[in-house]
């Protein structure tokens, strides 16, 4: 019993100073709720050292079977975190910008966030679905935050309907699954499946469902039209957020589900991932270059992303999932920076604040903004020595591993293909002339917020070893 | 007429078919939130009946858990439905179209 | 000191950008700053020179340090015979075109030069690095500074021309990195070690099967033939080469071509000699239609600066043309043509770049007669046309020669009508010299400027280097006869196992 | 198989008979006491002491013209009044009314059903009564009759909540959420006795439940006209009536069974105990229509919310604690 | 004969009661409709507005209110009725269910969402 506490220590810290941020909150004067993001910041990052993994290979199972603290949860954990540091301080003047900068938003980020470590330190259905529920309606809220504005309504709107639906056929599958199997525990339900395959209607049905689902959280290619609408719609520090954290959860709960339960039908579901990582990554490029507003350009690379992604869990190795963990936590930095720039923005003209023609010139009235811009986009398109290179040579260290070397192809040129979308920005940032008068105000926050991910963009190459050994002692 | 798994199975299987219907085709966001609803209903009858014929209570807690994430994802999802009834009056999954772009 | 020469080589450049960014605003500091730091790297690679072991075909100045040890990646540096020369020329044309972008450069200086350093850098890096992890990171990182000197500071079409250069370069070099992991899998599987050390995967390349050798060839390949750039793939050179200012040309032509034919030497035929061996025919073909197609587009361009880029990939044939000839006087021909066509092409576009500062143009029909106006310039320019051309006692003769000799030995049918390509350099370099600085004056050009002394200052270096190669080559080709020999053994060994 | 849906149809109908009439005859005593405390007679006339009144008004509500308005929404309209009074009537599904016994050597079973869940059971269906209410102030399409039902169903619904929390004490002592097994449960002591808190929060939710005075603001004659179904007349309004009544009496079943120790009781049969704890909690409600006058809505909210609510909560977890250092 | 055969058994006497009730008055009750009977009422006033605008947002707060509390009470249940079963774990659990309930209540409390001004 002791076990089971110890087993979920890290959600419940998470939870008690989750319940703090709730009374920060309320105890904060109007004008100061931004504390109380400062104040999540601090309390993640308290829970981050206070859950480090004491040993590599650390294990502890809880709950009978349900929920297990070990590496692989802590690596996810830090994504999740550095999504919630960034995030949090590219929202802090963007909020005070618009008039709606309110505790909740920090308070259900932060909640958020506990129940994506729940989905990726599940190892029972049961458990990942409500953790999958609280990270969902969580965003829900967060998409649909800025309730003036009609963008964000849509966002919020869009993103409860499609996602309580892809909620609804996946739990629809489960059902199927658990009915089958007995059990919604990942290691009965391999152990099922390794006696009795999966020839049976009822699991195929529920594991296609499952997989439906799961594609539908990470925006892969047939379930992905809610996602550039929703990213473009949500107030921008959210769409970071939620191209980031979201989709690394789904991905962590998902691999740890099929690296357990799914492991002796591996090459039954590898093609069909295959193919949807080739679909997704290559529909995210293929539009997002045709993109004139930078955030749906964005939107849709952050789909191509989840393809890459995708390819760690085709390959179904150590390799893959460890590239999976490593890539989001990069993406994090370099894609919460990017949106980060985005919402600080301001366009006096009669375009969008979004629009690419926004960036023209901005080079040479803010070379440091553009710099840093600059740096994102390269490190998005995986150009070396940023850190972006890093999370996709992982990712395709995999795929070779694996000897899936058509998927690794296809994989590098659409990366290839990428850079060029990306390099427009770069574009417009540095070989443009300004055509509006644009305001780029990086304030403390934002500005901290751009620098962290600015400097891990740059040095990560230089000094990987601290995050590649806690990817690499991860075991599902 | 015995009971047997089939038919809940199949009572469920309409069911969900009803509430994804509903969502894809009705545009009335009311509508299609309730066919939503109808989606988790759908589940919970699978979950009671795999539950009962397994012999285990693992589908009826996990109803309880469907339940109240239902409950939550109604808090959540007619309060974004307000907020955006109050800022374009209307709640026409059609007319639901400023993101296109 | 020693010890840490090639890291310092790596680093100073940055450290030196960094400064600059800290501490100056205006242009005119800047510029001499970044001269002062490029200048003082090309004073630092003096000792190594100097220092240089030629007797030895092994890595010398060796550095290693693990980097990530989970994946088997140290920082690992380390100079032979073929990469020594190919540093010196970096630090040399870096320096010669930061002092020539004093003028041509008008808008945000500080930027550039601090892309230029950066830039220095990771060439640099490239040519010293002897793990492939780290060798891809420069590799890759050079593209960026190069991607916003030709977009900043290009010409008209600059961004089309940047982003070509980019996206042709990257296509190329993704493959290549899949390439690397495939054999840092198949190293790996084959002696239980996972490295990325070049050097140990260069050793266990006779366990590599034929296939795996001819999948890893063609993706690195591909890598360096966009990079060099071979014949079907050069499309994105004249562009790039044309738009660029002055500084990035010079870099461009002088030393990023030379990154290409420096893979084939380095990793193409010392890891997948089977495979090499067997595409010989392929490259030579290649080669050859690259010399003549080079040559032939050359001579009907309007622009002096596309005509000298066009002639690069003409040069470059032959480079590829020596090397792929895989023996002792074809490689060495090659890596000697490499450093000409650097010196000589890089000079030859600094001259255009200084013309087009006083005229705005480049297009030949434009010019006419100006010798007697700018005779030291034209004088000059006849020195490097010349040299171009490959005329005796110029470097280019040399290297040419060697290449030709190499080749006869090799493929006698290909070196012939590679010879002609030496021919038709001669009519498109002189017919254009001739439209250039005789023939009837152009009225316009009256009151032009004759070089002065800054210009002649970053000229004279390689005026000078050109004759000496051209005289006494031996200084030069004496660091590469070990390491050569030492690569050809290689091969052999692989000839004679496969015969 | 079929016998027993026979008997079970007969029992249904015994209960359902004997609890119409008594609903009837609950207005009637509810005229007349609170006639008796305000100093006045209450219905004399029809019949002796206007013991016929009752039936006299259910003829004349019979009789009446029924009338639906224009603008309604028809369908909503006439079904809200059968949900109000379908759970209203099948809560008493699960209501033991006595023990056990034995009779002509069969085995008598004075419940109509007694299922594990009965408490959840109930809760349940008074849920379901709250969407008559909202319905017919819908379908009604008529301001007082909208506001009202708004009102109403908020009433309802908070005050649910914390009668929810205060069932969860006794079902913890007794652990089970049959009636039965509560009912047994108490043979020795009352929950009333350890619970009375809870009991406490229980009365107070369940005339908050049943709209009932001092918390009939939905009726509020003077600010609402009637509330909910101003605009339902003849029967629909009379099944509205019964409803309410019926309800009454479920809630105080349920005080009785779960605070009351149900049938348990010295001397006197189990039924009768039943009936006597039953008629005192419903003369109690008449007992407070006589003498409190109504709260203001707000008042009404934050009793519940902010009192009723944090009480039956700590009393949750005390109960708990309590109950665990106990065994 | 599963106990909650006669449970629905009830349901549908329950109903049928209903039915009955309303429509066997058709038979014997006058019906004379009138335009101004039909109307709806408003104080004797002709009605000049629909009634279905909006109104308070108080109400839907306490909607969502209830459905997340209501939840949590039934959460409470199975918990109570197998409170023998599952021990000091079980009581450590729903104590601090219940407190993490009471910061959400606290919250809301706070926030104003309880108060009806």
């Amino acid at each position: 019993m002791a076990q089971s506490i110890v087993s979920i220590l890290p959600e419940i810290l998470m939870t008690i100073f989750g319940l703090l941020l709730i009374v920060i909150d309320v105890l904060a004067g109007e004008d100061r709720k931004s504390g109380v993001g400062y104040f999540g910041i601090a309390f993640v990052l308290l829970a981050l050292i206070a859950s480090i993994p004491p040993f590599n290979g650390f294990k502890i199972f809880g709950f009978n079977k349900m929920v297990v603290w070990d590496v692989y949860s802590y690596a996810f954990f830090l994504t999740f975190a550095f999504a919630y540091i960034m995030s949090t301080l590219g929202s802090v003047d963007y909020l005070k910008d618009r008039g709606i900068n309110k505790g909740e938003y920090y308070v259900i980020m932060f909640f958020s966030i506990i129940g994506m470590m729940f989905m990726v330190s599940a190892t029972d259905l049961s458990v990942f679905y409500l953790g999958l529920e609280t990270m969902a309606i969580s965003m829900y809220i967060l998409a649909g935050y800025n309730k003036k504005e009609l963008t964000s309504n849509e966002a919020g709107i869009k993103y409860f309907i499609m996602g309580a639906f892809s909620s609804g056929i996946f739990l629809y599958g489960l059902t199927y699954v658990f009915g089958y199997t007995g059990s919604t525990k990942y290691h009965i339900i391999a152990e099922f499946i390794r006696n009795n395959g999966v020839s049976h209607f009822s699991i195929i049905f529920g594991l296609i469902l499952m997989f439906a689902g799961f594609a539908f959280k990470i925006s892969a290619f047939p379930f992905h039209m809610w996602a550039p609408d929703v990213y473009s719609g949500a107030p921008t520090p959210v769409a970071g957020f939620m191209t980031v954290a979201p989709k690394a959860a789904a991905f962590g709960g998902m691999v740890r589900f099929l690296m357990v339960a799914g492991v002796p039908v591996v090459e039954k579901w590898q093609l069909f991932f295959a193919i949807l990582a080739v679909l997704t990554m290559t529909y995210g490029n293929l539009v997002a270059i045709a993109q004139n507003n930078v955030k749906r350009m964005l939107a849709y690379s952050a789909i191509s992303h989840a393809g890459y992604m995708l390819i760690g869990l085709v390959a179904a190795n150590d390799i893959g999932y460890q590239a999976i963990a490593l890539y989001t936590m990069i993406y994090a930095f370099m894609n919460i920076g990017a949106f980060t720039l985005l919402s600080v923005l301001k366009n006096k003209g009669i375009i969008d604040d979004e629009r690419l023609e926004s960036f023209a010139g901005l080079a040479k009235k803010h070379p440091l903004y553009s710099l840093a811009m600059l740096l994102f986009m390269f490190s998005l398109a995986g150009i070396p020595p940023l850190a972006g290179f890093i999370g996709k040579f992982y990712i395709f260290m995999a795929a070779i591993k694996a000897k899936i070397y058509w998927l690794a192809i296809i994989g590098v040129l659409n990366s290839a293909i990428a850079c060029y979308y990306y390099m427009r920005v770069t574009v417009y940032m540095y070989f443009k002339e300004a055509e509006y008068d644009v305001e780029a105000n990086l304030r403390p926050a934002a500005f901290i917020a751009t620098f962290i991910a600015s400097v891990v963009v740059l040095l990560l190459t230089v000094f990987p070893s601290l995050l590649i050994n806690i990817v690499k002692s991860m075991i599902v | 007429m015995e009971m047997t798994l089939q038919h809940y199975l199949i009572l469920s299987a309409i069911l969900f078919g009803i509430g994804i219907t509903g969502v894809l085709i009705r545009r009335n966001l009311i509508v299609m939130f309730m066919s939503l609803e109808l989606m988790l209903n759908a589940v919970n009858i699978n979950l009671a009946a795999y539950s009962k014929y397994l012999h285990t209570m693992t589908g009826q807690i996990f109803i309880v858990f469907v339940m109240c994430v239902a409950a939550a994802e109604a808090a959540v999802g007619l309060a974004l439905i307000i907020t955006l009834f109050r800022n374009k009056a209307t709640i026409n999954a059609d007319e639901i179209n400023s993101l296109r772009g | 000191m020693m010890g840490n020469i090639l890291s310092i080589l790596i680093f100073f450049p940055v450290v030196a950008a960094l400064v600059i960014f800290a501490l100056w605003r205006s242009g005119k500091a800047t510029m001499w700053a970044a001269f002062v730091a490029s200048v003082i790297e090309f004073i630092l690679t003096m000792p190594l020179m100097w220092n240089f072991d030629k007797g030895t075909a092994a890595m010398q100045f060796v550095e290693r340090y693990d980097w990530v040890k989970a994946w088997g990646i140290s920082y690992y540096v380390g100079v032979d015979g073929i990469s020594i020369l190919m540093v010196f020329l970096t630090t040399l044309l870096t320096a010669i075109s930061i002092l020539a972008s004093f003028k041509y450069i008008g808008k945000r200086q500080r930027e550039f030069y601090i892309a230029m350093l950066i830039l220095e850098a990771a060439i640099v890096g490239v040519f010293v690095a002897l793990d492939f992890f780290l060798f891809y990171i420069f590799w890759e990182a050079m593209l960026i500074p190069m991607y916003l000197i030709i977009g900043v500071w290009g010409g008209k079409r600059r961004v089309y021309a940047a982003i070509k250069f980019f996206l042709y370069t990257l296509a190329g070099s993704v493959l290549m990195m899949l390439a690397i992991i495939a054999l840092y899998f198949k190293h790996g599987q084959l002696t239980g070690e996972y490295t990325f050390d070049i050097l140990k995967i260069t050793a266990a390349s006779a366990q590599y099967s034929l296939g795996f050798q001819t999948i890893v060839f063609l993706a690195f390949f591909l890598g360096f033939a966009i990079k060099v750039p071979m014949f079907p793939f050069h499309t994105w050179l004249p562009d790039a080469h044309v738009e660029a200012p002055t500084a990035g040309s010079v870099i461009l032509a002088g030393v990023l071509l030379k990154m290409g034919t420096y893979g084939f030497l380095r990793f193409c035929l010392p890891i997948t000699p089977i495979a090499s061996i067997k595409f010989v025919p392929l490259v030579a073909i290649l080669s050859v239609v690259a010399i003549i197609y080079g040559a032939l587009v050359a001579m009907v361009q309007e622009d002096v600066k596309k005509l000298v880029a066009y002639s690069s990939v003409s040069h470059m044939g032959f480079v590829t043309l020596g090397i792929y000839a895989l023996n002792q006087s074809g490689i060495e021909g090659g890596i000697l043509q490499m450093f000409n066509h650097g010196i000589i092409t890089g000079a030859l576009f600094l001259l255009i770049g200084l013309i087009y500062e006083r005229t705005h143009t480049r297009l030949i029909a434009d010019y006419g007669g100006i010798a007697q106006k700018v005779p030291v310039y034209a004088t000059i320019f006849a020195i490097f046309t010349f040299g171009s051309i490959g005329l005796p006692s110029m470097g280019a003769f040399i290297g040419e020669f060697l290449v030709l000799v190499g080749a006869f030995k090799a493929f006698s049918d290909y070196a012939i009508i590679a010879a002609s390509g030496v021919i038709f350099a001669a009519v498109y370099m002189l017919w254009m010299y001739q439209r250039v600085f005789f023939q009837q004056f152009n009225s316009r050009w009256e009151n032009i400027e004759d070089v002065n002394v800054r210009e002649f200052i970053y000229l004279f270096p390689l005026i000078i280097i050109v004759f000496w190669v051209g005289v006494y080559p031996e200084t030069f080709t004496s660091y590469m006869h070990e390491s050569v020999k030492n690569l050809i053994e290689q091969i052999n060994t692989v000839k004679i196992a496969l015969k | 198989m079929l016998v027993g849906i026979i008997l079970t149809v007969i029992k249904i109908l015994i209960v359902i008979t004997v609890l119409l009439l008594s609903v009837a005859y609950m207005t009637w005593a509810e005229r007349k006491v609170i006639g008796h405390m305000q100093v006045r007679l209450g219905p004399t006339h029809v019949g002796w002491k206007g013991l016929l009144q009752p039936i006299a008004d259910g003829l004349k509500l019979l009789m009446k013209e029924d009338i639906v308005p224009d603008m309604v929404d028809k369908p909503v309209y006439i079904i809200a009044p059968l949900l109000s009074l379908i759970p209203a009537l099948s809560a008493f599904a699960v209501i033991p009314f006595a023990d056990k016994f034995v009779i002509f050597g069969k085995e008598v079973q004075p419940y109509i059903s007694d299922i594990n869940i009965g408490l959840l059971y109930i809760l349940a269906l008074s849920s379901v009564g709250t969407y008559g209410i909202i319905m017919s102030g819908w379908a009604s399409n008529s301001k007082y009759a909208l506001l009202g039902s708004l009102r109403s169903s908020a009433q309802v619904i908070s005050y649910e909540t914390a009668m929810g929390l205060a069932l969860v004490g006794p079902v913890l002592l007794a652990g089970s959420l049959s009636l039965r097994d509560i009912t047994i449960a108490q043979k020795g002591l009352w929950f009333i006795v350890p619970q009375f808190v809870a009991f406490v929060i229980y009365l107070i939710s369940a005339i908050a439940e049943t709209n009932r005075a001092p918390f009939d603001l939905p009726e509020a004659e003077t600010e609402l006209v009637a509330g909910f179904h101003v605009e339902y007349s003849s029967m629909k309004f009379a099944l509205f009536f019964l409803a309410e009544y019926a309800n009454m009496y479920v809630v105080s079943a349920i005080a009785t069974i779960v605070f009351l120790g149900g049938w348990n009781g010295p001397i006197l049969p189990g039924f009768v105990w039943f009936v006597i704890k039953v008629l005192f909690i419903m003369f109690f409600y008449l007992w407070l229509r006589a003498t409190l006058p109504r709260l203001r809505f707000d008042q009404l909210m934050s009793l519940g919310w902010k009192v009723l609510i944090p009480i039956a909560l700590a009393n949750v977890l005390i109960t708990s604690i309590i109950v665990y250092i106990v065994r | 004969m599963s106990p909650y055969l006669p449970i629905a058994l009830m349901l549908i006497i329950s109903a049928l009661i209903g039915v009955i009730t309303i429509s066997v008055g058709v038979i014997v009750r006058p019906n004379k409709p009138e335009k101004v009977k039909l109307s709806v009422y408003e104080c004797g006033m002709p009605e000049f507005s629909d009634a279905r605008k909006r109104y308070s947002v108080k109400f839907y707060i306490i909607a969502m209110l209830f459905v997340i509390f209501d939840v949590e009470t039934v959460f409470l249940f199975p918990w109570a009725v197998a409170f023998d079963l599952v021990g000091i774990f079980g009581l450590v659990e729903m104590i601090i269910f219940i407190i993490i309930l009471v910061f959400g209540y606290f919250y809301a409390w706070r926030k104003g969402a309880l108060e009806w001004a």
